[in-house]
């Protein structure tokens, strides 16, 4: 699972840079599974991210309200 | 005192009087807008000032109105021209009649006003703030920020009742992609004197959240005014090109871009296109993210189905090479086999050649020589049946010669012939100088002797042979 | 048998290595058999790799897609 | 009968040698028969090898179909 | 008759130094015939050897055949 | 009659040793028609001798080529 | 009349030793004819053997050729 902290940006330069490596057939057999599974924790945890809200982000507007 | 004295009104008719007579009418004013209001009949009362250049210290100021009915039509005009209300702060340039009332005191009667004076001036605040701007090196600096893939999280400067800011979260709140946005609104007057200081206090607050929101939406709500000066304030431009979050304005305005726009990160024409772009982007966040994992997983599976099949080629192609091989290296021995009996029926026929030859040649080199010797043979018999006849001839004629010398030496033949041998005492005369007078000589021939006395003896010269 | 840790790139880089000196007729018929032991080997090995990540891709690919 | 060391490479060497000095007219008369003996040891030793490995090949490769 | 020792080059040689000796007159006629004996008895000789060699090679080469 | 011993060499040296002195005329009238009997009874000898010879060969020849 | 054991060549030498003389006016002439004579028989003796000689010889060379 990526890391909390992790930027969008972040993650689709991490799945650009797997996306990248797979073209250019640099990744073994080996490695494949694995970085599909990356790419699949990071598009999960992006979608989530981007659609479902966050408590400690509404945490944080609610303070600003007060 | 007693001092003559005139009532206000009589001083006042009299002040009337000389600036009538002083046919101030028609004449183009320079002036600052002061103060600006309209009253009930829709007229409009004025403040001209005008400041000192350099101090901005009051040098002038007076009173001005617009009837009404000159108003509506010198207001749609210039805003139409300026695409700016006519409003406090401006330069404007208007045609004044000077006019004086008793009860008012003067006051200056716009008949009408030269938008172009107040564009041009505007203009060149703008540029002087750019300019200053660009020389601080601050133009540019919100510009160089990043904007983040997806600005989800989001400041709001803007007037809370605007509606352009309840259609903004409205439209945030409403996507259709099912973003969450998370926004917060950080009021501000837009317009008017305090619009200025407003706004750089938003931007202030905002500050304090800086590592929170992802961008600062700086939106004005499309009211009726179209009161713009502020956006094209150096202060609010400073604090906006220097915040460190990127700013998106979207302030609605139909002419040039103020100078918020200019410096801002993001400039959209209104607040709806800000909401629009902040969707779309994460939206297009969202696509790429699909369509990239899309990709990856095509190219997975595919490399997977390419793996398989270089797999599943290299099985099939080592069953016929390894076949192949054994092929080929059977075929090779069997060829080695092929050459072995004809190597050595060659050779073993070669060998019996040589034989033969050897045979032949033995026999031929035997006769040869045994002809040889057969040859030398008849020679030499040859030489044996010649050799001696030659000798016999050779005896003969030896034997020949050896006969004939003898005969010659014969003495009798040389008497038969007639030569004779004298004796005297018995010895052979051979010289006459032996022989004397009265010797007894005896002659003899052939066939007897002669004998005498010598008589005489002469002696030759020279010959003395017989 | 391969060793557990042989990837599967270097089991296809063995095989084509056996291929490129069966081709070029390097091996003596001694190795030959050997050599045929060992591709077949590294095939099955290849072959089960490829099924494994194929599934563990598949799986993890499913999840993602929906 | 060749040593149980000898290579199907080096038999196959040893008889092209054999040949080759038999065609070159090398080979004394004496060495003929000789010589043809130890090539048909060879030949045999190398035909018994080629079937045995072929025997083994055909093994691995039925192994590897089922 | 040669010595049983003799090899078959040995009596190659000795045909050839005799008929060399007969092109070069060098032999004696008292000679001729006990050398063309020898040279008889040495061609037969290598002929037999050649035959025996022949049947041995026929035999290898049938035994090679089946 | 020339001695069983004598050769066809010695006959041949002695034929042209006795012609030799044939033709120097070293040889005495008197030992003349001696001289040529001899020369006469060596010719027949080594005639005789080649003819035997001849035979000889032949027959060798003829065993040889059979 | 020589004595019959006289040899061809004795009697030349003989006859080449009268003549020596007889040339050297050694000889009276009573003894010079009578010398003459003796020449005269030795020449007839040498060619009686001469003859002789000749006819043996050809005798000899028929004989041969025969």
């Amino acid at each position: 699972m990526p890391k909390k902290k992790l930027s969008y940006n972040e993650a689709i330069t991490e799945i650009e840079e797997i996306l990248e490596r797979m073209e250019s057939d640099e990744l073994d057999v080996d490695e494949l599974s694995e970085k599909v599974k990356r790419v699949s924790e990071l598009v999960t945890y992006c979608r989530n991210k981007l659609k479902t809200t966050e408590e400690e982000v509404e945490k944080v507007l609610k303070e600003m309200e007060e | 005192m007693g001092q003559e004295a005139i009532t206000l009104f009589q001083l006042n008719q009299r002040i009337k009087g000389i600036i009538d007579d002083a046919l101030l009418t028609s004449i183009w004013v320079k002036a600052e807008i002061g103060e600006l209001r309209v009253n009930r009949n829709g007229h409009c009362y004025l403040d001209l000032i005008e400041k000192s250049d350099d101090t901005d210290q009051l040098k002038a100021r007076s009173r001005a109105m617009i009837w009404a009915r000159n108003f509506r039509m010198l207001k749609a005009y210039f805003e139409s021209t300026t695409g700016q209300s006519l409003t406090t702060g401006l330069k404007v340039l208007v045609k004044v009649s000077v006019q004086f009332q008793e009860v008012f005191g003067m006051s200056l009667v716009i008949s009408d006003i030269d938008p172009s004076y107040t564009m041009g001036d505007l203009a060149r605040k703008r540029r002087e703030v750019l300019l200053k701007l660009e020389e601080e090196g601050v133009l540019e600096m919100n510009k160089e920020l990043q904007l983040a893939d997806v600005i989800q999280k989001i400041a709001i400067i803007s007037s809370p009742t605007a509606a352009g800011y309840g259609d903004f979260v409205d439209q945030l709140e409403t996507n259709h992609w099912g973003i969450k946005f998370y926004h917060h609104l950080f009021p501000a007057v837009m317009q008017g004197e305090n619009a200025e200081s407003s706004i750089a206090e938003a931007f202030d607050k905002v500050f304090e959240y800086v590592g929170f929101f992802d961008a600062v939406v700086l939106i004005r709500g499309g009211g009726a005014s179209i009161d713009l000066l502020c956006f094209d304030s150096y202060w609010v431009a400073y604090h906006l090109a220097q915040f460190p979050l990127p700013v998106i304005t979207g302030i609605g305005h139909e002419r040039d871009e103020s100078v918020a726009d200019l410096v801002a990160n993001t400039t959209l024409k209104t607040p709806t296109a800000v909401a629009a772009f902040l969707i779309e982007r994460a939206g297009a966040f969202i696509q790429i993210i699909d369509e990239k994992s899309a990709w990856i997983a095509d190219i997975a599976r595919e490399r997977l189905q390419q793996e398989k099949q270089r797999t599943e080629n290299l099985a099939s192609a080592y069953v016929p090479l390894v076949k192949m091989d054994l092929q080929k290296r059977q075929a090779r021995l069997e060829r080695q086999v092929g050459r072995l009996p004809v190597t050595v029926s060659r050779r073993l026929g070669d060998a019996f050649n040589k034989l033969s030859r050897i045979a032949d040649k033995s026999g031929s080199l035997s006769i040869q020589i045994i002809r040889g010797e057969r040859n030398s043979l008849k020679t030499n018999l040859q030489k044996v049946s010649t050799l001696p006849f030659k000798r016999f001839l050779e005896e003969d004629r030896k034997l020949k010669y050896l006969e004939q010398t003898a005969v010659l030496n014969d003495p009798v033949k040389l008497l038969k012939k007639g030569y004779s041998l004298s004796y005297v005492n018995g010895q052979l005369v051979k010289d006459v100088s032996l022989v004397k007078k009265g010797d007894q000589i005896t002659t003899r021939i052939s066939n007897g002797e002669i004998k005498g006395v010598v008589e005489m003896v002469n002696k030759k010269n020279n010959n003395n042979k017989y």
